[in-house]
Formats: C-alpha cells, structure tokens, sequence
C-alpha cells in the first residue's frame, strides 16, 4: 500500500510549506519559490501568503499535493517501546544481582550550560512526577553540573570509579554536541576505561540512533523520564554480566557493550 | 444545552430601561411576523408533517416520496386542507399503512383523484392518533438521548464546536472521531454548497459534496452512530449539529428530531438574505421547524454571523443586537424555551484597527448580558483571515480568549486555514490546543474583573445597543417583512413577493387540518407546552 | 547563481514542513514521515513535533535543509506591475474616446454565494479606500447578485449589450469555479458575443494566468482594487479600438481579445 | 528609555507596609553588599579603564594590549595601587602617548619593573585631565546619540524586542535591519555561547559564533552603523542591545559606552549562578559597569528570567521578586535612575495548569506596580515551547496581550521555533506580527479594568510578594554573599571563595588611585551625581 500525506480525503497528499528566499519580494521571488516547491514534489503549488522581509528576504506559505509516497511495506513492523522496569524492580534487581551500589557521574559538558534536563534525570525530584536517580538508594549519584570539561569528566569517573556516565548535550549549533560527545568517548577510550562504563548521552535533539553511532551505549531525547534511564542500566547491566560469565560477542551494534564484560574488575 | 447559563456575569451595567426597550420592541416585532406566518404552510411543512409520522424513502430516481405526495396533492387542490387529511382519507380509503398509503399515491398506483371523500370525524380521530404516536415515539427517543447524555460528563464551559465537510460521510466520520477524542465536544457537519436552495431532502448515504456533505436522513444517523461510540469510549457526550434552513428547513428539522442531533444552525433570515429565498416562505417554516425542534430539546443557534461576514463588522454591529432580539422572540413564540435559544455572534471586526480587540470584547459581553439564560454560540474570525496560517492561530487565540473571558458557552473554533479550504484533519488539532490552551488556562478570568467608570468597552456596549435599538424602531415601524424588503440587513434588499419558494406557500384553508399543530410546542397553541423543561 | 531557501545564513536551505498521515503515531508513522521528507529533497530532517490525532492518523511538523535550488537566470526578468489608471484618468480617457459609458454586467456565478468580492468592485463603497466601479460617471453597472445560472449572465448580456462581464468565484471545491467559469465562456462563445465582450474573472484563488488559460481576458486575486479592474478595461478597450482600426492580429496570449476588434459594433 | 513609567496602572492595591518592608530589606541586602565591593577592585575594572581612556586594541594572537598590560602591572606588584597610575607613570616617563604606553609595556618594549617612581601630584594630575577629557567624550556622544534619538519618533509602547544570533556579523546586520523594517523597536544581538566565561574582550569583526555572535567592539561599532541607517529611514529610533555580564563585564559596558549601545543585558546573579563566576567578583564588577552605563544613560535589564527557566517558575515566582528588589537596589546605590533600571522576569508557568493565564497576569502586574518609574523587560515563554510551532504562536499571543495589558515596556518576542534553534528570518516575521496585533488592538485594554474584591490575581500577587519578603528577611539574615552560597536562588549554591575569576580581585590599596571612581555616578562618592538626568 502507498502511504501519501492526508489532508480531508485519503491520498490527497496534503502539505504544508514555508520557507524565506534571499530575493525580494516579486515575480522572481514568487517564481523561485513555486519552482522550488515543484522540485519538492508538490503538484500544483498554492503560494497562499508571501511577504517581503526586507533587505532583499521574502517569505513563502505553500499548500498543494505531493507526489511523493511510501509504500508501506519499507515501513517495517512497529517497534514496541521497551518495557520500562519500575523503581522498586529497578532497587530489587540491583541489590539481588549485583550487591553493591552502582556509582552514575552525571555533567553537561563542554560550554554547554544547560543543566534543566540532566537535573531533571538525575535530582531527587526527578521529572514529570518520575523520581530522579538519586533517590534510588541503589545508585550513587555525582552530579557534576555543567560547563564540565571532557578531561574533567574524565577524571571524576577515574576518582568514583563509576560505573556509568550520564552526559547532557543542548546547545547543537556547529553540531558542538557532536564534537564533545565524540571528544568524551575517546577519551574514555584512550584511557581503556570505555568496557569498564555504560556511556549514556542524552539531551532534546538526541536519538538513540545517533547515540549509538558515535559509540554510546544509548541515548534519550526530549521528554526522558529518569526511570527509562534507570531501567536501561539495570537491563544493560544484567546482560553485560550474564556475557561477562558467557564470555560471548555480540555483533556490530554493539561494539561498545561487549568490551563492557569486564566491568565488575573497577 | 443542558444547564442554564450563567448570571453572575454582569459587568457592563447596561441602563436597564434600554434593555427593556430593546426587548419589548423585539417582542413587538417578532409578534407581528408570528401573526401573520400562522395563517400559512408551505409544501415543506407539510412533508415535515408527513416525515414526523415517519414516512420516508425516495423513488429511483431519489425523488423523496413525500415530495411527490404533496405535489400531487397540490395539483389535486388537496393540499390547502392539510396534507394529513388526505393522507387519512387514502388510508382509510385503501385500507394502506401510513408509508403504503404515500407510496401509492406517488407511484400511482393509487389515483387521488379518484379517492372517495371519508367520514371527516374518523378522518381526523386516525390522524390524531397517528400523530400522538409519533409525538410519543419522539419523546421517548428524546428521553433515551437524555438519559445517555446523564450518563456522561457533559463537557466542560465553552463547549469546543468544530466542523468536518470533507463531502464524504465516511471521511467526516473518520475526522469528527478524530476531533472528539483530540477535545471537541460539538461537530457539526457541514452541508454541501446550497442545498438550502433544494426543495427536498436527498436521499441515502453520500460521498460526494462541494464544501460540505450532503445532509440526507442516513447520513445524519451514520454520524450520530459515531459520536455516540466515541462519546461512550471517551464518557464525554459528543453533541451533533447540522443546518435547518433552506428550502426544506421543517423537514431538515424532523430529520434532526429522529436522528438524534443536539443543535441546529436555525435562522430564515440567513435563507433571505444569501440565499434569496422568500421571506415569507423560509419564516413560515421556520415556526413550525422551531416547534418541532423545541418538542425535540434541540438548541437552535441564529446566524447573525452572516450579516458581519457582508457588511462592516465594527460598524454595523447593532445590527447583529436587532436582529437577536427579532430572532429570540420568534424562538419564544415557537415554543423554545430560552435555554435553547442559542444566540449567535462573531468575532469579525478588522484586526488591523486600533482596539478591535477591545470593541470585540465588548460585543462579547453585551450579547452574554441580554441573554442571560441562553447558550451563546461564539464565532471565530473568517473575514480577515489570510494565508498566513500563523498569524491566523494569533486571531484566533484572541478570540479563544474573548469567548472563555466572557463564559460564551458554544465556541466554534477558527481553523487557522480558513482562507483556503474547509479544514484538514490537523487543522481541528491546532484549533483544539489552541482552545483547550484557553479554556484551562484562563478558566477563572472572567471572575476578576470589574469595568472602571470611564471604560470605553462599556461605552461602546451601550452605543451598540442604542443604535440596535434605533434599528428595531424602524423595522416595529414598517414591519419585519418590509424592513427586508428596503435592506435593513447587510444592506440587501429582499421584496416581499421575491426569490425562491413563494409558490410553495398557501394559505391555510378554513378546514385546514394538522394535529401536529396542536400538540407541539408553542405559545399560541393552548395545548402547546414546553415539554420536558 | 543558485537560490535556496534562507533560514540564518545564506544557502542553508532551511524550510518547515507539516502533514498528516493516515497511520496511527508509531515507529512506522515516524519513518513513512521521514521517509517522504527526504524524497521532497529534505538533507536531514527532524521530526520536531508529532502527534496522535486519533482515529488511525497522525500530525507532523519538520524541519530541515532542502537539497534542491533554482538558478537565478531561469526565473527571467521581474514584471512590472500594470500601471494602475487613477479614476479622473479612466473617466477622461472614456469621455474622450470612446464617447459614451460602457456597460458592465458583474455576476457571482453557478451555486456559489460569495458577493463581498464582486461587491467590493462594482458597489459605489469600492474596497480599502478605493471607490467601486458604480461610482464612476463613465460606467453603467448591473450586479446581478448571486447564484447567477450562466444562461442567465448571458441572457442579461444581451438585454444590456453589455460592454464587460465580471465574473467572480469563490468556492473552488472539486474546481467548481473552472467549471462555471469555462461553461460561461462556452456560451458566451457559442452565442458568437465572445468577440463583442471583454470578459474579466476574479476572486481570491484567481490568478491572471488561471484566467487567460480558459479563455478570459483576465484575472484577479485576492486583494484587486477596483481601480486595477478600470484600469485594465480602459487600456483593453483602447488597444482594441486602435486594432479594429488597424485589423491588425496579435500573438497567441491575446486570442480572446483579437478577436473582438468589432467590438463598437453592438 | 526615554520617558517615566506609567503610574496610572495601580490596580492590585497591594498592601502598603508590605511593599515599603520589601523595599526597606531590598535595600539594605543591596547597602552591605555595595560597602563590601567598593572595597575591592578587579583585573577587568582596572582594563575597563583603560579602555575607558580610549586604548584598543590586541597583539597578533589577538590577545587585548590592555590584557597584557594589567596581567604585567600585577606580576609586577603594581596593581593595588591602580592601573592608571601605574600608565600614569610611564607615560611621564617615556614621553609616550596612552596607547603607545600601552602598547609598550605590553608588547615588553618598556619594562614596567625599570620604570622610576614618579611624583604622584604629576601623575594624579595628568590622569586626572585624561580621565576628564574621557568623561567629557563620552557625554558629548552620550548627547549627539540624545539629539539623534529626539530627531526620530521614539517606537510605540510596549517596544518590541527581537534577538539575532546567527553568529555572523554580516548576517546579524541584514537580519536586524529586516526586523527594524518589519517593526522591531530593539535589537539584541546574542553573543556566542560562554562569551562570559573570556576574561577579555575578544577583538575584530567575526563570523563564526555557536548560538550568537562574538560581542566585540568592532562588531558593536558594524551593528550601531546598520541600525543607524535604518533608523533614519524609518524615521524610528531603532535601539542596540548587548550583554553586559562575565568575567570582562565592565569591558563590555565600556564598550557599549563608547558604542552607542543602548540597553545592556546586566546582572551578576547570572554569572554567579548559571556560569559559576565567582560572587566577589562579578558583582564588584557590576557596580563599576553600572556607574559606566549611568554615565552613559544606557538602560540595563536584569535577568531574573533565568531563575524561573531553571526552577519552576509559579512555586519559585517569590524569588524573582526578592532578587529584582536586590537587584535594583544595588543598581540604584551604583547611580543609575529608576528609568534606566529595566527589571526583567518571564512568563514561564506551566501552560497546561489551570489558571496559569491569570498567575502570569498578576506576576506581570506585580512587577509593573513594585517598580513603577522603571521599563520592565517581559520575556517570553521558552521552557514550556516545543516544536509545535503552531502551538507556540498561542502561547506567544498569551505573553504579548498579557504585555501590552500591564504595560511592560519592553516586551522580548517569543519565537514559534524557540524549542529549535535561534531564530531564522522568517520566524521574526511572525513573532512581530503577532505583538504588533496585540499592542494595537488591545491598545487601550489596561485601562479598562479593576480586580473584583475577591480577586484571585490579587491574591496570588500579595502571596508571592509575601514570600519574596521571608526570602529577604533569610537573605538580610546571613547576607548576599551567604544566601548565594546556601542556595537560595534557583537552587544553585555558589560558595564565597568558589567559581570562576577569583584570581582577579584584589583590594584596592590605602593609595590606590582611579579618577573614575570620583567621577562616574554613583551615590557613595560625593562628586558622583546622575548626568543628564
Ligand atoms: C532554559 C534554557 C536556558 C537557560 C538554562 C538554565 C539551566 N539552568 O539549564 C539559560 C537562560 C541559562 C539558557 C542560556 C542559553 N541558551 Co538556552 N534554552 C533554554 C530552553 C528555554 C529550555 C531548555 C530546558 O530547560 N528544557 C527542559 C528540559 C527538561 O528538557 P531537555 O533539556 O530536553 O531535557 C530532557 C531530555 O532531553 C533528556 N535529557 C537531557 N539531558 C539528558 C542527559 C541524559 C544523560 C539523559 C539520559 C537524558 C537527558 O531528559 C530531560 C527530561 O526529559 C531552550 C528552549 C527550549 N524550549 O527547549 C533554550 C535553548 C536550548 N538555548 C539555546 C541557546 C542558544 C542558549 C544560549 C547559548 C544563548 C546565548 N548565546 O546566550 C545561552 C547560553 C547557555 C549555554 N552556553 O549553554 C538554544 C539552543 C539552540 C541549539 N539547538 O543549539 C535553545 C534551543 C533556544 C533557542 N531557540 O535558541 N538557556
Ligand atoms: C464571508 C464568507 C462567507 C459568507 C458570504 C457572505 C457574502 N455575502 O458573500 C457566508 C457566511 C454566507 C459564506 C458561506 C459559505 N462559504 Co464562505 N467564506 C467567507 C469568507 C470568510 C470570506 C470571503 C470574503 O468575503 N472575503 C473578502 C473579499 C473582499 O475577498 P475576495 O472574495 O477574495 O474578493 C477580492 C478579490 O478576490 C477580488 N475579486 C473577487 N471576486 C471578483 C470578481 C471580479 C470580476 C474581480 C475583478 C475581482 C474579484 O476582488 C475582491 C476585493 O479585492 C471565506 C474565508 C476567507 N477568509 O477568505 C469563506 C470561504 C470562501 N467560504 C467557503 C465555503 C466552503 C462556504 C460554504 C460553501 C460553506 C457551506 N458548505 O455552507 C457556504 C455557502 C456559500 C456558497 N454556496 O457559496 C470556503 C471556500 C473553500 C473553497 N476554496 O472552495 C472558504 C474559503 C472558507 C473555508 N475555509 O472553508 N461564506
Ligand atoms: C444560518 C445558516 N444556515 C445554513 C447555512 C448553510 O449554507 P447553505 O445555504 O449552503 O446550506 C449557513 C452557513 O453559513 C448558515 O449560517
Ligand atoms: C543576564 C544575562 N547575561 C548574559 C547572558 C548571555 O549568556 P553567556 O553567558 O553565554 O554570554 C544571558 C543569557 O541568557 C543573560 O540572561
């Protein structure tokens, strides 16, 4: 089946567009704009507002029809959401399996001075009626704030001997989150510590997609509840012990985890 | 609507002998309109009769059956004596059930000309009695309606009215589902382009329409199907509107009374003034529309909005005041209880003049205060709304907050692309937040305020009112129909014996005959009481 | 040189995007979204903002950087717009030379009931503080109103040996309007008048091109002046004018119109 | 800002005795914290100087001459005593012209460790008439900016606001000047991410930047040239605004001086609590800045908007009202008039909680009354926007009615893409558009209305006004220093010998000599008096 964009009737492919061109407003600009629009794919582009900006911009509101569709079939089958485990599963699994409290050093790095979301993962009053990691009494939790510079980060997971890093990333402007997340990671990895920690980076405009292929274990975006995260820990650790004792690989995706197997030796 | 509205809300300190001035003139008006309507029915009312009894269907070629009956009857000279008498002498006569009886005589198979004068006493104690039965049927439908509305939580103040008009029924369902679980509690389905202007009702379930969905008998209990399941799954009763008006307005307000609708868009003005209709012919049938609405509990809402969607909104406001006050007395006197009488305004004054925002605010509160014991239908700017979709949420966020501000209780909300087309499924969604954003945010404003001594919004209140009161001296001088006819309204003229309709209009004979006439609703009527209230 | 949209630096092909499917909120959803987005041209988009509608749809808005620009040179010269005649002017122009006030029937056509436009060009009240066709002593206006049946129109024509028919549509439902507006010209044609009338369109999904296309002299949008459409019959009735004189044929565009050099001949 | 703040407004009544106790322990928090500072000075005041006496400048790495020269003043011990005696004594004895003085010392051409003792009446002298000459410049551009400003219609209440940030300078200005045309009154020009955390001011005109554009001088001088042009083809004065707070404040507000710079971004409460700069210093250095920027008549605004970004802004809204009583107290005792003290807050509540509308009404009513005679910067949502555009202008209409009903002066314009990124051309378009509905459609509206006895508005304002009175009651307590250090705003504890830029206070000397400090407004030192007032 083809999926196409609805608007009142099924298939009508629907659309909205706007967008600024650096051209005043005039036949040009108008004629930019709708042949844009038709490099996009939409049939019979309707300009329904313009509007000269000044200084040689203009702006654009387009409706009309694409042409475009998906075929549902490269869709694939939808992924359940993991089964997030609750605080109490979450303190019962680690005190049953691992014995100890686990030790999280949490920081925005780099220039980065927002602090709202990781303090919202990881302070007691946690996130949207979820409680922060550190009322878990199986964590220990170091919050090192923001503005934390990746050696310094670095430092402080050698000093607690953590066993999981907790990075937040916002300001993404130059893809600077890219650009300290990845300086972070070899650090780590150049002071062989990367299978002794879970990487965990998070922030609005992460996915876990991304996480992954700069070489995190995972990664949350907007509207996290800190009980994800705890549950993501728990879930990765018990694997990581079950392979620690299999001595197993695990394929591609992976790749950080299975050098993780070691991480009872802190 | 089923609680009363609110009265706690007075805060323009209108001079109440211009409030009464105002009302006793719209009494007047409306009186005079009502006296002489009364002596008339029309083609319409007379299939409305026949619809009430329950007949229904439509030849081959989707001719309604009951508009074949009362053509023939007419061309018989059968009809000035009512169209149930000879519907009761068929029966009798051919010993037919009621459906048999109509069918019969519009295929042919049976000749009215050939049919046999009956027994006049037997002739009417069957009618009557058919009628009762059917105003039973209706009551206890109305009471079913009711006690599943009791069952759910009404909805909270304003109610969210939104509108689907894909024209197609199964897409409008699809989309009107959608609205309700994303918060409307109101969906009116709007009709295709000028079916007022039909002098029938089509016939069947529909997919195809201009701007709106065909309003036919099997559409309208496609959709009530599905706001009663979305209603039930969601424990919020979803209300269900449609247009009585037009050329077919009595049947349209039969069809609302068996389906189940909540609300009706009610106002012959709107027929003669855009839609050329005769005057004469849309008012007579929108008395007996109203009682049946009234016997049904419907909520009738007025389209004054129309008149500020021609003519200057700012300007021309107190033309929006006369003609409430002309629509309300009329509602009255055709039964409707004052809680069913929802009155309707519009904010569409020019954004771009200096304190339209106050001046709409103002309107707001004069149309809450002069009908306190009304729902007030609230409707969102049209006329200045452009392509720019963003600016268009702006507008409509101020008319959001005028509407909860001054507890309008029916708020049909603007979609920000109303210059381009009716409504994309987002559309609703962006409306709704929008709303909802209001309704909870600011649920406690209206509460806060006083106006100060010297407030311009009082001011222009009173102005509003004065000049609407100046308007209705005119129209009690010349009367309604004259008023129309010399273009009172959105400076349109609209003469006595013109536009569409006047040849279905008769006279009622002196024998004229119509049990529904007495049993529904209505001041005039002795028997005719407010049921149910 | 190549155009592209401009969100903050030149080039950065910034463009907003929104639609709905008709799929539920899910994994799928997401990816049919940016799925499509890409093949509308977008680098890399993000989904900042999607929501369940209910009932087996879902809503999106993304934003993102299109691949696709317009060289400069293909979008020709800027047109200038039509010098608009002031109203002393087009009374003058008539008076002089043509002698006599032209007739102009205006009609809303078909079942559409939308007069505030029509009425904003021929009422005496005129539009945004330009006066309205009625009021010029040079014109002899009859607005038919409404829901004029096209045989109507041309009946009235005829009676009023009407110089110029304007038409106007607002309903574009299932394009009614070209519809009722391509039967007109059918008529007008078919009763061999098409050469004797200008025959001008308008409304807010109007544009000139539309117009010319399906046969009309011209066009109007949304936010016409009455002046604009004075104007335009004044200088077609004049060019017109010196044509019949000449006999002269011009180029392809102009068909309706070289056609009508008889047109005195009423 | 040019003219006094409304008084007219007065409609919370709150309690007398309540708002003269906030005022009472707003001040004396402020007095001790100022009688502290006055004690010290910083490597930033003592570069502010120079700067002030006109040096420029950097080496090839970019590294400022007035930089080097004080980080060499104090290797050599020759700090404590000022700066500008120290120049003061190599200019006497190299025969050398300030900046080639400079210049000299920094590049190690003059060795300051070989430079004799001179007679300190020459050198007090000579500094002295620098400074004056200095002083005079700047009042005589201080006043060339007055004429050009009255030549020009001054912009409509409440100004608009807009940022640009796109990290290019060459950009910024197009960007500006767009805004200008579409009907900005003020533009602020974001600086690049931790600019506060530079302990200088970087040099030259730049084009690279991560969320703003570097603040330098050649960047100020690009942009007041751009706006200047504007200005006076639209006939309206368009104002500049930048940040004046970091560890190179005073630098900056040098800059903006010097710049024609007219609305600075000032508050050390930022720098100690969101960049962890040490309190001693920065809020030494803001009481240096401020008498800079009185002399200058550059308005500040302060950024309480941050605190409620960072807790939740309806339970912590007492706090923001504690620090701007601090606040403006402090700005009070460093010179500045109450109409060059724009007090900033924020609508930040939660939008989805009930009566959110009517919280954010009082708070901005509340801070409109407390401080009558200053603009109010009203900053607009930013926490609660998420990448529904659409949903974002709603809730940007909410903030702009609620500015133009209380009359906040300066009303910062939210951007629908405010969850994204900084703002791109267009979206400046729409927040505009937006604002300049509301300022003048509801033109009028703040005089329309009085609170009902049982005002909930009320209620809420005299209950956060309360709480910010306990906070000031803890904070007069234990002291500014102390409170910063327990954490009393936004949760953030910041101790005493903590944070960044320690290392560049010291103690002024018994000797240590600066003319400025004798000359710039300020209420402490009898020659300070408020120019141009
Ligand atoms: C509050 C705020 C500030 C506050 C920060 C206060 C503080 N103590 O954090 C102040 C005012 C100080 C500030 C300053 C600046 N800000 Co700011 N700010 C915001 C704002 C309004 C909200 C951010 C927020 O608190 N969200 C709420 C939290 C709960 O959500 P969250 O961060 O997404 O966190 C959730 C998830 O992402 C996740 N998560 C986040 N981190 C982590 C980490 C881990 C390990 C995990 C598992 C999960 C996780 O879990 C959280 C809970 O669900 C946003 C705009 C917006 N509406 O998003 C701009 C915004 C982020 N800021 C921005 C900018 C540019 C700045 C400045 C750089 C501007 C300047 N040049 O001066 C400055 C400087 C700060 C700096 N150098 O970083 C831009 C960033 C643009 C971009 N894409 O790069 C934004 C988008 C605004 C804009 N449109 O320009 N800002
Ligand atoms: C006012 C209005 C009404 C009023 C009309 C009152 C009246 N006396 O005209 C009422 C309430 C009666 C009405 C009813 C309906 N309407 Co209506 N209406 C509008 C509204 C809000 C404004 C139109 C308007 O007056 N604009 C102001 C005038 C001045 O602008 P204009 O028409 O563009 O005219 C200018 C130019 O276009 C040009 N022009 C126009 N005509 C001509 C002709 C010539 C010759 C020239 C030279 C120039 C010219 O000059 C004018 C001045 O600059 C629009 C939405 C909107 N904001 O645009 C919907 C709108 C046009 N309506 C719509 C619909 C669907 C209907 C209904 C069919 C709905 C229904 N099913 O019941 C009904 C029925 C009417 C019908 N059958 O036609 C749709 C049309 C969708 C579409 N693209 O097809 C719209 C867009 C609303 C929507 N989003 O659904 N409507
Ligand atoms: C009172 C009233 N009746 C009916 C209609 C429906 O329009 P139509 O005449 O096309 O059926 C409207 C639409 O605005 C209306 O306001
Ligand atoms: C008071 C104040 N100063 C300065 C800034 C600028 O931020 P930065 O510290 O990145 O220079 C801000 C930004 O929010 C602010 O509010």
């Amino acid at each position: 089946m083809e999926i196409k964009p609805y608007g009142d009737t099924l298939n009508d492919g629907a659309v909205q567009i706007s967008f600024s061109l650096p051209l005043p407003l005039s036949t040009r600009g108008k004629k930019a704009a709708r042949e844009l629009v038709i490099k996009m794919g939409i049939m019979d582009p309707r300009i329904v507002f313009s509007r000269d900006l000044g200084e040689g911009f203009s702006f654009y509101i387009v409706y009309g029809n694409l042409i475009h569709s998906v075929e549902s079939e490269i869709l694939g089958e939808d992924i359940e959401e993991e089964v997030t485990l609750d605080y109490w599963e979450i303190n019962r699994l680690i005190e049953e399996k691992i014995g100890r409290k686990l030790v999280i050093v949490g920081a925005t790095i780099g220039s980065d001075a927002h602090t709202v979301g990781i303090d919202a993962i990881l302070n007691a009053k946690g996130f949207a009626g979820d409680v922060g990691l550190e009322r878990y009494p199986s964590f220990t939790v170091h919050n090192l704030g923001s503005q934390v510079p990746p050696e310094t980060l670095l430092e402080k997971v050698m000093d607690y001997k953590a066993d999981v890093i907790l990075v937040s990333q916002v300001v993404t402007q130059k893809n600077s989150h890219i650009h300290n997340l990845t300086q972070l990671v070899e650090l780590v990895e150049g002071s062989a510590l990367r299978d002794k920690v879970i990487m965990i980076c998070g922030g609005p405009y992460i996915s876990r997609e991304l996480a992954l292929e700069i070489g995190y274990d995972a990664g949350f975006g907007p509207h996290t509840l800190p009980a994800q995260v705890a549950s993501f820990i728990v879930k990765r650790i018990m694997e990581d012990y079950q392979e620690g004792i299999k001595g197993c690989v695990r394929g591609e995706r992976m790749k950080g985890r299975t050098r993780r197997v070691k991480w009872k030796n802190w | 609507m089923n609680d009363t509205a609110p009265d706690d809300i007075e805060i323009l300190s209108l001079p109440i002998s211009l409030k009464e001035e105002a009302f006793s003139l719209g009494k007047g008006i409306a009186e005079e309109v009502h006296n002489k309507v009364k002596t008339y029915s029309t083609f319409a009312i007379e299939r409305a009769s026949l619809r009430l009894l329950g007949v229904k269907g439509a030849n081959e070629e989707g001719v309604p059956w009951v508009n074949i009956f009362i053509d023939k009857c007419a061309r018989e000279g059968k009809l000035s004596r009512g169209a149930l008498f000879t519907l009761g002498e068929v029966i009798i006569s051919n010993g037919k059930t009621l459906q048999e009886a109509v069918e019969g005589v519009a295929t042919g198979a049976i000749d009215l000309g050939t049919i046999f004068p009956q027994d006049e006493k037997k002739v009417k104690e069957l009618m009557t009695s058919l009628v009762s039965r059917s105003i039973e049927d209706l009551l206890g439908m109305r009471r079913k309606r009711q006690e599943m509305i009791d069952s759910l939580t009404p909805g909270e103040k304003p109610l969210l009215y939104v509108i689907v008009a894909s024209g197609n029924i199964y897409e409008d369902v699809k989309q009107a589902k959608s609205a309700a679980m994303m918060g409307a509690d109101i969906i009116a389905v709007i009709r295709t382009t000028a079916q007022s202007l039909l002098d029938y009702i089509p016939y069947g379930i529909t997919t195809e329409g201009f701007g709106g969905t065909v309003a036919t008998q099997e559409n309208f209990a496609l959709m009530r199907k599905a706001l009663d399941e979305v209603s039930l799954k969601l424990g919020r009763y979803i209300r269900l509107v449609n247009y009585c008006s037009g050329l077919a307005m009595p049947e349209i307000a039969t069809l609302g009374a068996l389906e189940g609708l909540d609300i009706m868009v009610n106002d012959a003005i709107y027929g003669i003034l855009f839609r050329d209709i005769n005057s004469t012919r849309t008012l007579t049938d929108q008395e007996f529309s109203r009682r049946i609405l009234s016997l049904a509990g419907i909520t009738i809402v007025t389209g004054e909005d129309n008149l500020i969607k021609t003519v200057d909104a700012k300007e021309m406001a107190h033309t929006v005041t006369a003609s409430q006050l002309i629509n309300h007395h009329l509602a009255l006197l055709s039964g409707l209880p004052p809680r069913l009488i929802g009155m309707g305004h519009a904010f569409e004054m020019d954004p771009s003049e200096e304190d339209s925002f106050l001046n709409e605010l103002a309107q707001a509160w004069l149309v809450r205060e002069l009908f306190p014991q009304s729902p007030i239908k609230y409707m969102p700017p049209t006329r200045f709304m452009t392509g720019d979709i963003f600016r268009g949420m702006v507008l409509n966020a101020a008319f959001n907050l005028i509407g909860v501000m001054t507890k309008q209780e029916i708020l049909l909300l603007g979609m920000p692309t109303e210059a381009m087309h009716t409504p994309y499924v987002q559309d609703r969604f962006l409306s709704l937040e929008n709303a909802l954003y209001f309704r909870k945010a600011a649920k406690s404003l209206m509460g806060e305020f006083r106006l100060r001594e010297d407030s311009l919004m009082r001011k222009r209140a009173i102005e509003v009112l004065n000049n609407g009161v100046e308007v209705l001296r005119e129209i009690k001088g010349v009367g309604l129909f004259e008023a129309l006819a010399q273009g009172s309204f959105a400076e349109i003229k609209r003469p006595l014996k013109g536009g569409r309709g006047l040849e279905g209009v008769f006279a009622k004979a002196r024998d004229y005959f119509n049990p529904f006439l007495n049993i529904l609703p209505g001041t005039i009527i002795s028997r005719g009481t407010n049921y149910g209230d």
